[in-house]
């Protein structure tokens, strides 16, 4: 495909391909998403349903300025993260859905799974934790003089941690190639920003480690690229640590049961007009970068896939109740039962 | 006398102290405008303001510690953890702070920290916990865990008025599945540090709590309907202190005896009671002491796996036969 | 006793005898510490002995500029605040020699203990805990509406744990009245502070939690004391949290037992030159404000106060062993004794 | 064969592990110029370099967590916690990341969390710990506590190596005061999951681990000099995995036992021990199980209190004597 006549050139080294390639994944994991509130409402999901509605563009422009051997570590919004990291929509419905083939057979539930091959480690709920792994990982890529950097993800909530400030000031001393997005969508449950932290810009965190911070619109994906792949290029060539503060909103509630009273309806609205998909397309197809087709193109093949990514969940059986026992070690393999269950109830 | 959830008892018990002793007040993450994420603090911010609902940021140290501090300037706070499996990440200051405070220093620290626990609810590894264990360890820490609606609210109350630190594990799969008259008006009171006979019975003793005491009672129902043996069932209540008395009693009545926990085995509490009735009670036992506890692993979210992992009612029943066949 | 012929005014608003206190205070303390110095050597110390030297000046400025109902929270260096705020020499004595009589009953070693009517409270060993407990105390007295300031230290290594993070973080939300004294004395242990965080200023801190961050030779007794007392000022006026960064050096290594080979001598020998005792005294005494008879006096009456705790203290007993059985809780008051003491062993 | 101390045997094990692979490396707070506060690993600095003996900031939630991390990409981090009382700030991560992390996500961890343990030094309450019962509660972390010195390098070097996440508690006691030949040259490596037979006797079975194994064998001594009986002592060196077949296989020989620790006695890990006996073993019993433990407070630090709560070989010879009259 040629540039479209009188095109400007593409931002940040980009490909029209690229271009594609981050339009799929966005509306991969919009799509998915909706459809799993669809199984949601079906009571087919298992625990509860976060949505990433309005988040997609940092997530998928960030992890779309990583190489492969890079890693980042995904945080329940994150699913756009991983999708461009190669996870499979059937295994996010797995999860999701408790199946017996899902990544973790059943163990954990949504988005917390992980292939350190692919370049995405799994999460654990509680807030900040990843972090200092995180800065492990990275310090392992240091230690071997390996060409590879390490992204964190962590939302505006998550940096009243502990474990965020151990672990980013512990990569900072140590300069690991690490890269910390700060996600700051307004809310932490129900918890506006300003009683989370008392600074205006959450990039201002950087400052107290002694690594650059900025701010960047989460919402335009292609500033979100730009700014996420310096970090990146920085922590590659040495430079240590960056923290990026991607500014952006949660339209929906913290899960699929929360009803978002804290919300002022108004300001839900302002930010729909300020959807990172949308202006994603108006700017790649205004531009003539992506031409009308590509988009339906795009847009049909991602229902395809996951017409059958949940026709194949669908059918999957949950997992049988004795695999509970294998893994806890890896000597001893497998838990013992419990004396009780040998028995004739 | 009104009907209400284990859920609305902790709410009433918690507002009936707030409005007696304007000491108390509530700090926790989303307790105010939302009203926790299981709702159990709805309203309180509108009736007692945003000085004594007080929404912190996700610090559950600083949240344990600034209890601990505002407690020993002759305040009452009761801490949330949003899920109790967050207490985790105040496990420092609680075990080194707040439980050595009297003893090292001769401070105050009337906390409470309470928080939704327990499984059965496919909440996964991370939603799910009922970490007595981690606390019932450290001298200076008491520990509480209703079954009933009934003590939901009476301990809770107690709890608020007891002048040392509790820990307070709310049963979260209780929450809005048990229901129970209650007398208005009344200043209801559970003493902490008493068992409970939930059931009387005389061939064998089943030590409980939490959640466990509905599913040893449900245990004990078909005992009684298939096998026609009468099962005492003691309902702990406190875990610290622990009425070992009550158990004791039990025993020299029935001599043979079953510990049932949600808890995983190895380390749990089952093993401090079996050790202890060993040790005060060796010669009234016509059986060895068993356990019904929850496998060895982290607890798995897929309902096959969690209901493997977790103990049921069949398997009291399972343990009972064993035992009454010993 | 009026103003020396000449004499400049004195700052801050200090008076001649506020001076004489101030160097009353600083002498104090290090006599005190010459003492236990001494008491160690001869084996009388039953753990380890922690040193100030060098840091006296900060310690007892800062604690100079609050109000008696104020509340501190010191560490194990901070032997001269409490000192300010009424601690006697006879119970840090007790205290490091476990004395029935001491303040702990024997339970606790060295300054770790408290009076929170004369406005000390004891720490733990745990680093960074105190600030959240500080900051509990700070959210009491905002949320009686007392007219009461916090005041918390932490070393330049403790700025790196978890709950340093979350307890300045929660007092600067809430804009209780609490200052933050960080103490960078240039190591925790034998770290230096570069390895510790990679910032040069340690009050770059501040700008993460959007609280004003200042930075104070912490060897200059009077710019400590103006300092702090500005600080103290906007948290009582409802100006929330302020960071001070006290500069600092220790001159001794982490405890008695600390070789220090990871000091030079050249930079011992340099802070020996610029010794906050010798600072403020030329300062008070070259500007008239203090006679040569005031230190006589004083550096006398230090002396024959701390011969008189020591001899107090060396007479008394060890605590009776079963006196550790109370206090655990309140109910039962007291833990039951093994049922092995009681046998015939 | 060399003569050399506890903490020297620590220092060779690390030492031929980071030789034999290097994929090992250290780190801590002031492991590297400073040696360590109590000089475990003085020297590696200046024969390792900078990469793989790291000096961290206080940080210990940060330190275990980076140990995962970088275990997940195939190194083998030895971290040290400056002393064991500080693993309480690791706590969540311990629990809720590396315990899990096999289980919830197939992770490798291979770390080991070392650090001074114990108590009798005078340390009071934040530098005597021994927080073993905290983590013996969470599966998926291996304990190990070596009493000897021979053990110290054989179980350091077995926990490097071992696939699990490995907490390792040496005895600061021990330290200095204990010294044994080594064979030098000889790659000594002590299974972790077996007990050893620290005594062998007929009268009596004591259980126990680290330096209370030293109470116990002066215990032992006196009680056949004195009494003429024969105590067996079963020194478990790991916790996770236990042993359990080595103490049953002493106590059908002794059909008494007693279980020694130091820790506290409520939920301290004896209280498993025992429960254990009890379910597999109760016809074999011919007295109550018993234990020696410490007090439930805090450990304070005046050296006649310490020496109260603390229990002492005089408590294992009194309630030998106990159980042999029984
Ligand atoms: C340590 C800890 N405390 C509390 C929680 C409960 N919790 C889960 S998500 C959440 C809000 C997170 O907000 P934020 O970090 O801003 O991420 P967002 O949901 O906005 O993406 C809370 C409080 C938790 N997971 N971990
Ligand atoms: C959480 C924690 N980790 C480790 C220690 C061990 N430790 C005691 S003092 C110290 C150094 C403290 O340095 P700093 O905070 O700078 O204070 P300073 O001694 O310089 O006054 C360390 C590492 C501790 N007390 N607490
Ligand atoms: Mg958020
Ligand atoms: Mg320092």
């Amino acid at each position: 495909m040629t540039l479209a006549a009188g095109a400007p050139p593409i931002p940040a080294g980009l490909t029209h391909d690229d271009l594609r390639r981050i339009y799929y994944y966005l509306r991969l994991t919009r799509a998915l998403e909706t459809r799993l509130t669809n199984l949601y409402r079906q009571g087919k999901v298992i625990g509860g349903l976060y949505s990433s509605l309005g988040q997609e563009g940092e997530s998928v422009a960030s992890a779309f300025a990583l190489e492969r051997r890079d890693i980042l570590s995904p945080l329940i919004r994150n699913l756009g993260s991983m999708l461009v990291k190669g996870a499979r929509p059937v295994d996010v419905l797995r999860q999701y859905m408790a199946k017996a083939a899902s990544p973790t057979a059943g163990r954990e539930m949504n988005i917390h799974f992980n292939d350190l091959n692919l370049g995405y480690l799994g999460q654990i709920s509680h807030l900040g934790d990843m972090v200092p792994v995180m800065a492990g990982i990275a310090l392992s890529f240091r230690m071997r003089g390996e060409d590879r950097v390490g992204l964190v993800y962590v939302g505006d909530g998550a940096t009243s941690t502990g474990t965020f400030h151990e672990g980013v000031n512990f990569a900072a001393v140590m300069r690991v190639p690490l890269v910390v997005m700060v996600e700051h969508n307004g809310y932490a449950y129900s918890t506006p920003t300003r009683r989370q932290a008392a600074v205006e810009r959450l990039a201002d965190k950087a400052l107290a480690y002694g690594i650059p911070g900025i701010t960047v619109d989460g919402n335009d994906v292609l500033a979100v690229y730009e700014v996420t792949k310096s970090a990146v290029e920085r922590a590659r060539s040495g430079g240590g640590v960056s923290l990026i503060e991607a500014v952006t909103y949660r339209r929906r509630g913290h899960a699929q049961h929360d009803d978002q009273r804290y919300q002022s309806p108004e300001e839900v609205a302002r930010w729909e007009t300020n959807d990172p998909v949308d202006r994603y397309l108006q700017r790649v197809t205004g531009a003539g970068w992506i031409g009308e087709t590509d988009v339906a193109e795009i847009d049909a093949q991602v229902e395809v896939e996951l017409d059958a990514a949940v026709a194949d969940c669908e059918r999957e059986p949950l997992p049988e109740p004795e695999t509970a026992l294998t893994g806890v070690f890896v000597r001893p393999a497998t838990a013992p039962a419990l004396w009780f269950r040998g028995l004739d109830g | 006398m009104a009907e209400v959830t284990y859920l609305e008892a902790l709410r009433q018990g918690m507002w009936e102290e707030m409005v007696r002793d304007e000491r108390v007040f509530l700090l926790g993450e989303d307790i105010g405008a939302y009203g926790g994420a299981f709702k159990v603090t709805d309203g309180f911010l509108e009736r007692f303001g945003a000085n004594r609902v007080v929404d912190t940021p996700i610090s559950e140290a600083a949240i344990v510690g600034a209890a601990a501090g505002a407690a020993h300037m002759g305040l009452r706070p009761v801490a949330e953890m949003q899920f109790i499996d967050f207490i985790s990440c105040a496990y420092d200051i609680l075990t080194n702070y707040v439980a050595t405070a009297r003893y090292r220093a001769g401070l105050a620290t009337p906390i409470v920290v309470r928080g939704p626990s327990g499984g059965y609810v496919r909440g996964g590894p991370f939603h799910s916990q009922m970490p007595e264990a981690a606390f019932f360890h450290t001298p200076g820490l008491k520990l509480v865990a209703p079954a009933t609606v009934r003590d939901a609210k009476g301990l809770i109350k107690a709890a608020i008025r007891d002048d040392d630190p509790v820990i307070f594990f709310e049963h979260k799969f209780l929450y809005r599945r048990i229901k129970e008259d209650l007398p208005e008006g009344e200043d209801l009171i559970t003493p902490i540090g008493e068992a409970r006979v939930a059931r009387e019975g005389h061939d064998l003793t089943v030590v409980t709590w939490s959640a466990m005491v509905w599913k040893t009672l449900e245990a004990a129902d078909q005992l009684e309907r298939e096998d026609g043996v009468s099962v005492e069932v003691i309902d702990l209540r406190t875990l610290v202190p622990m009425d070992t008395d009550a158990v004791m009693r039990s025993l020299r009545k029935t001599n043979r005896i079953l510990i049932a926990h949600e808890d995983t085995r190895t380390g749990g509490i089952a093993g401090e009671i079996a050790a202890r009735i060993n040790e005060e009670a060796f010669e009234w036992l016509d059986a060895p002491i068993r356990r019904v506890t929850a496998h060895d692993t982290p607890l798995p979210y897929a309902p096959t796996l969690e209901d493997y992992v977790l103990p049921q009612a069949s398997d009291v029943v399972a343990a009972a036969r064993w035992l009454l066949a010993y």
